[in-house]
């Protein structure tokens, strides 16, 4: 399982601070294809963060990373 | 020398992470929270970070100004949590030898915060709410990571 | 807002006279004693100043800064006395409603307090002393009074 | 009687914090030169402050005047 953090507008959005989905591997590009299938997510300004790196999307999600959604930011 | 805190930040404690014999000049930036922006009114704002990745994101740009401006020193404060108007956001200081420096070094230290530093603001607003962002028009994943986005 | 004093300069203080609900950016400069100048080892500074006229072209800079950025608020302290090694000889806080002015205005400060403001600096060293001047290489009255002077 | 005042190194050659001349009045290229006769100052690069303000060297300095020697200052 990947347990993938969520904050800002996308917390509330999906009333969670984790989704969890079932696969244990799959791609930043894949994961966010399943994310907007199954949430009301716009994913097109979505980056991904593993393990507090933002990822490519090729790069590979895997059950010890710890993934997060980042949307665009406005901190400063 | 990167911290994002829900405490209210000292200005005189990030000043003093930098100050050193070397230095003659700091620099600081300090962003606070304006009651009127393009005429509407804020009544208070909530910053939220993703606290891990925005320390290592701090850092992250410390090394850049360090790579541009080898004899700054920085440190950088982040506040999370609920604002007033007139609170400090952000503390942001960069000493060097020579004052020049410091003033080019911070001024990129916010233009990549902007940019890079997943922290996220909520407006409150007389007639409502919402999740600022994107005031950069980034496209994340046509540009490659928002690291490779050059300061304007 | 314009203060000579011999007393050592808080940070906060001198950057809370400016923070108000119309500004989002307070630019800080923080003057401190660096220990090597040009390979010379400074022991310490003596700054002595003219501090009734002193205070009225700290002034007179915070009126030139109000008609370049009609939106900033300056202020300034500078110190006198003996100084250490890192110890804070001036502090100048602008703010502004957006960023960019704030710094500009702040540069704009410190290079106008090196042309007119009559403070003086002796330096000490390991191998004697002296009074600093002339940096600028001003003939005063060939270029009219330095208030003409435009910074670099 | 004039009172000028003296700061920085021009203190320490005098040797004194004020210097007074006997004129009522004079302009202050008259005054430098004053200076410069009656003592080893180097006036070249000095200016001369009439109640607070930098003055030109036409300007006229009277008996009411604050007067100040100015040299480069090194502030900052």
């Amino acid at each position: 399982m990947i347990h993938i953090q969520c904050f800002a507008h996308l917390r509330e959005q999906t009333g969670q601070d984790t989704i969890t989905l079932d696969q244990t591997s799959l791609s930043v590009a894949e994961l966010l294809a399943e994310l907007s299938a199954r949430y009301a997510i716009e994913t097109e300004s979505l980056m991904v963060a593993i393990n507090e790196e933002y990822a490519a999307p090729e790069d590979r999600v895997s059950e010890k990373d710890r993934v997060a959604l980042i949307p665009p930011v406005s901190g400063g | 020398m990167y911290r994002i805190t829900s405490q209210p930040i000292e200005v005189e404690e990030v000043t003093k992470k930098v100050i050193r014999p070397e230095a003659g000049a700091v620099v600081n930036f300090i962003g606070t929270v304006r009651e009127f922006t393009k005429g509407k009114k804020t009544l208070s704002l909530q910053y939220e970070a993703y606290p891990e990745m925005a320390e290592k994101q701090l850092k992250k740009i410390g090394d850049e100004i360090k790579e541009n401006w080898p004899d700054a020193v920085t440190a950088i404060t982040h506040r999370t949590g609920k604002l007033a108007i007139s609170d400090i956001a952000v503390v942001i200081a960069v000493s060097t030898p020579h004052r020049k420096d410091a003033y080019l070094a911070n001024e990129y230290a916010i233009e990549r915060i902007k940019q890079i530093v997943p922290i996220w603001k909520k407006e409150y607003w007389e007639d409502g709410e919402e999740w600022i962002g994107d005031q950069l028009e980034k496209t994340p994943y046509s540009n490659g990571e928002p690291g490779e986005v050059k300061p304007s």
